[in-house]
């Protein structure tokens, strides 16, 4: 075991399964000289060749219609789209095309491939370079969506998320890639999709979260444990298909939960989670579900005081887990 | 850039055919999917006139375009992305008479989609047809990337993306023409213009003549052909796919030609173009222009058009009497395959 | 007052709309000589003439962005999407773009814009012609959405949205078009934007939907009061902004509460009713919140059978009702 | 049919701005303007390296396409959708070393966003500059509308759209200049091509030479002119804007120039770009040379020059200052004109 960033998992996540499999490559903008604007790909290029670590034009529609080309025909694209804030324009292909394939032709055809999207907020990226956009996605049945915390599921995510043979959308959050260091098991260990981790036990409140705010939500439940409140932190790790199981369970136990996002509140990932716990787990709800989103505007100003006043932090969350905690 | 290649006729007189390298058989299978092609689609509007099935949408004038192009390619190892007016195309490449009524009718036996997709939404990763869609162009990209794991894998097979000229005007078309002139892809790009988009007319689609004059803007040949002129379709493509798996790279090909139908049986074109327009192209009609050459190049003598036309009829009524009796699928199958599954159940 | 079917209504606000505003104007695919595919603009071309009812190119992100333009430069465009599942090419132009205009101006910018899109299945449309898109772009702050169910909602909302400031998507229901006649006050009434409506009162249950779930949420509650059950109906009509506080009123006022949509679930618009409720009205409750949505599929089959077993209808709502009701 | 006009230079010698009707004062103030984009955005840089501001987007290197073109358009009247280089531009249409400082420390007095955008997102309705976001591509369709509101309220306005050659790959590109060649709109799509995409160069970004070959696929004329000589610049502009406005419609202008920094302060041009290339540009500095021109000319002197210098070195300290002074927005300002609100607060 070695430690290691959220980028560092991810670039060896990628070498390891190019090295693997010869079907893997990699498209999307300045991934292969420049080895990707956060060097996620640095040295791929040198080592993997320009069949395989491929410069696409400035064109997001075409490096995921591409890669759903190849995937047709053998191939296991890695996708990279530069900053989640610029997949729109690759929405069509993405939802109408990719999530549809293996519907629309009853299981003829399936994409074994993964778009990767930096996303999240707190790195002064304004408005275009701090989006959330995983709810959008969500809602689509046909794709899976990923949204890792820390080095090793970073990495077991992004191995599961490669040979997986449906499309997978992998979102890796800015701000963890140099902040958040942990373990990384060595060997070939594959964190299966679909699976959220319990990552602090806890009696009295359930704290559900996934990305950078996985690690506000540990913060959290060190400061309250203190306050003699013990809180359990549960970690979505793959947003779409959700662990149902596992937000029940959690609720279940508690009786109390707070969902927190980054992502705008309306329709989002924690209204889902709360609908769930609505639906499954209404009668052992000691207060009600509450949650921690990002406010309800377009998108995080460039500013330092908005930004902040946009992100959840530690102490934002603390505050409604207090609330929370003394209904 | 574009070159042009409206003359091509003029070339070859009778034997038209043999000089493109064509066997009588080659020529006359040619002719046979073309009519099957029309009577399939022919037999669809009648059905749905008598309201058996709810949607027809036709390759009826186009057939020239999409079976001579076809044809220049290698089924089973080359790749086609078509559009939901191909029949021509995906006939050629293996789809057959019976798929297409299971289609029609929504069977869940279509080899298609299970009954899922509006007839014309072709696709068989047996038969190398990339499924497709509704939404326009996005064919096209899925294409170029069909042919960057060909390169990639260095093999030589050539993928082809149809297209309308309306969907010219898509983003996408754009984009995976660039992709594949930077790569130098083995695609044929094929715009099958048939100067309508529903009602929109070539004049507000685009302020150009020819699509084919865009293929200069990325780096690659742009060719103009009579698309109701199937042997002049064939021998474009053929240079094309010749070129492409010489590794020089993609081609666009615009087939000028036209539908006979309304858009589709949702359609009334009535309400946008003459009756007398389509009387003028359906003098044109691509399988009476080439079946009077055949005729006059000796090949298709009477009893042979007389055993295609039974041939012919005899599938369309095995397909019509098959996929009319031929199950729905159940409730049961609304929830599979939204992923992979190991086995259809 | 006169009765009318839905398009009706839509083409007589669209025609008032542009004969009292020379700024208005329509754009979209087929709506000119061919009066749009349904005949929502027929007529129009010849009345107000071609530089106000466009043909355009078959590119989506083509009508949006060129009238995002014209709303920048003093004009009023309508941009009609020709199916809503055509709408994801003109995502990036919807979402990042013009749902940004005024925020990321700080309001120098305004688009006064509307969006039409039909939407919705039952039609034989199959996946392509049949789609729900309400959560995604009312997931989206900066746009307002509107969703009428009856026809002079759809004339009152559609002049709305032609006069508001803001962009606004207007979703019409295909199933609607011609299914659903009503009474349409003459004059000129303008629907509010953002405001709920109780189109049916009761005291044991509340339904809560919009579009054609509307009707089928009133057919339900008629059979309901068969069985001696009351059932409030609440018509959303705008999902964004979505009207809180009569969500809030009817579930105090009932204690019990179904939502009903097509689309399908995960983060849809009916887990944001019940996170709403959930936060506000917890106490209330007297059951969970239900909902009867879309199965969690990628889009409505074509074959009949499948797009049946889709649909939510009469029959599935009723059931839930009365699942609900017996809790 | 794109028109090659890098050969503009050699004619009218040193009177050549007069002869393309630019007074003394004009060309002076052309030159100014370039001076100021370049000053800003030096100290720009300065200050970003000092750690008192978190990023910068530069101009630097095409200011002469910049300012050359806005110079051809008549501010107030007429429209740019600039994109992030585009200093030049916006200076030129009204915009103040101020306001640049204001968005560069994300002041809540920024006039393009009160501090919500990153530097370089320019916007103000009352100078006519169309808010940019930063999604490559999308100003162009955009600008379209923009032209076609000129085009119904039968004004003669015309609308510039700016753009990187990167940025030419996207489907909206094409769309823009689809629509624009369809309606005959009076549009200029302006392609600043400085051979790179952030680290991608030409040859990765697309198959051929010239971007303006492009324009001949819309049915517009397309030029390629030298970015780095303003006068050229100027000239090719006049000719489009004089066309736009007689209603003939768009025009494709690329203009071959050099980014001389790395692409962001956040990039390091070294991983894949050559000193050597980035010298041998800057040998053209297309301020350098029009100084040499102008002094050659008779019309840059001496005292002219120091008073132009003093100004701009004036301007770009006051601005310093005041900006860096200015107060941030509040986190009160978080919520504010997600809508249209009658009032700032
Ligand atoms: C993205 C998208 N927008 C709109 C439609 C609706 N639509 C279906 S076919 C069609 C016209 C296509 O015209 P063209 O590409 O010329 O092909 P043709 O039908 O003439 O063969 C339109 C607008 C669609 N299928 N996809
Ligand atoms: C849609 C989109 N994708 C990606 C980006 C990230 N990005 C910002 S600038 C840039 C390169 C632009 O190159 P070009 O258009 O040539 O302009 P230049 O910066 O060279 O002036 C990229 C990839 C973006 N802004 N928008
Ligand atoms: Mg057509
Ligand atoms: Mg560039």
């Amino acid at each position: 075991m070695a430690v290691k960033t959220v980028i560092e998992a991810i670039r060896d996540g990628m070498d390891e399964e190019m090295a693997r499999d010869e079907s893997v490559f990699l498209i999307g903008e300045d991934v292969g000289n420049r080895g990707g604007v956060f060097l996620a790909s640095d040295g791929l290029y040198k080592k993997y060749g320009e069949l395989r670590v491929i410069d696409s034009p400035l064109a997001e529609s075409c490096i995921v219609g591409v890669a759903i080309g190849a995937a047709v025909n053998g191939m296991r694209p890695i996708a990279e789209i530069q900053f989640a804030d610029f997949i729109a324009p690759a929405m069509n292909q993405i939802i109408e095309e990719a999530a549809r394939f293996s519907y629309r032709t009853a299981g003829d055809f399936n994409l074994p491939m993964v778009i990767r999207a930096p996303w999240g907020g707190g790195v002064h990226g304004a408005l275009y370079h701090s989006q959330s956009i995983e709810a959008m996605f969500a809602h689509v049945p046909g794709l899976k969506v990923v949204a890792p915390g820390t080095p090793a599921d970073a990495k077991g995510l992004l191995k599961a998320a490669i040979r997986d043979p449906d499309p997978v959308l992998y979102l890796e959050h800015k701000r963890t890639y140099r902040l958040v260091k942990g373990e990384v098991p060595d060997g070939d260990g594959v964190v299966p999709i679909g699976k959220a981790d319990v990552k602090r036990d806890g009696k009295d409140l359930s704290l559900i979260a996934y990305g950078l705010m996985l690690t506000y939500c540990l913060e959290v439940a060190e400061k309250l444990a203190a306050d003699g409140i013990s809180a359990e932190v549960l970690d979505l790790r793959t947003i779409r298909p959700i662990d149902r199981a596992a937000i029940i369970a959690t609720a279940r136990k508690t009786g109390k939960v707070l969902v927190v996002h980054e992502d705008t509140p309306f329709a989002g990932v924690a209204a889902e989670v709360m609908a769930i716990i609505m639906e499954n787990a209404f009668d052992a709800l000691d207060a009600p579900v509450m949650r921690v989103t990002g406010p309800d505007v377009p998108a995080m100003p460039f500013n330092h005081v908005l930004e902040e006043a946009f992100m959840p932090n530690p102490e934002k969350i603390l505050a409604k887990a207090r609330e929370l905690a003394a209904v | 850039m574009a070159l042009k290649t409206t003359e091509v006729e003029a070339k070859g007189g009778r034997s038209r055919h043999r000089s493109l390298g064509l066997s009588d058989e080659q020529a006359l299978r040619i002719y046979e999917v073309m009519r099957l092609a029309r009577a399939v689609d022919e037999r669809m509007w009648l059905i749905n006139r008598q309201g058996r099935a709810p949607f027809v949408i036709s390759c009826q004038g186009q057939e020239g375009a999409q079976v001579g192009i076809a044809a220049a390619l290698r089924p089973g190892s080359d790749w086609v992305a078509p559009y939901y007016r191909d029949a021509g195309v995906v006939l050629w490449f293996g789809m057959t008479a019976r798929d297409q009524m299971l289609s029609f009718f929504a069977r869940r036996e279509d080899p298609n989609s299970g009954g899922r997709q509006m007839p014309g939404h072709f696709g068989s990763r047996r038969l190398h047809i990339v499924t497709g869609g509704s939404p326009v162009a996005t064919q096209l990209l899925h294409a170029a990337g069909v042919a960057l794991a060909s390169k990639q894998r260095k093999e030589d097979a050539v993928t082809a993306a149809f297209f309308g000229e309306g969907a010219a005007s898509q983003g996408d078309t754009h984009e995976a023409m660039n992709f594949a002139g930077i790569h130098k892809l083995a695609v044929l790009f094929v715009c099958e213009n048939n100067g309508y988009a529903i009602s929109v007319p070539q004049s507000q689609q685009m302020a150009i003549q020819n699509v084919a004059d865009r293929a200069a803007g990325y780096g690659f040949p742009g060719v103009v052909v009579d698309g109701n002129d199937v042997l002049a379709c064939y021998e474009v493509a053929r240079q094309a796919v010749e070129r492409a798996r010489r590794g020089e790279g993609p081609t666009l090909i615009e087939a000028k030609t036209y539908r006979f139908t309304a858009h589709s049986s949702d359609d009334d074109d009535k309400r946008y173009r003459q009756a007398e327009e389509v009387a003028i192209w359906r003098q044109k009609d691509p399988i009476q222009r080439y079946a009077t050459y055949l005729r006059e190049a000796g090949t298709l003598l009477d009893p042979v058009e007389q055993e295609i036309t039974e041939r012919v009829n005899q599938q369309v009524e095995d397909a019509t009497d098959y996929a009319e009796q031929a199950p729905d699928p159940t409730a049961d199958d609304l929830t599979t395959f939204v992923f992979k599954q190991e086995l259809k159940p």
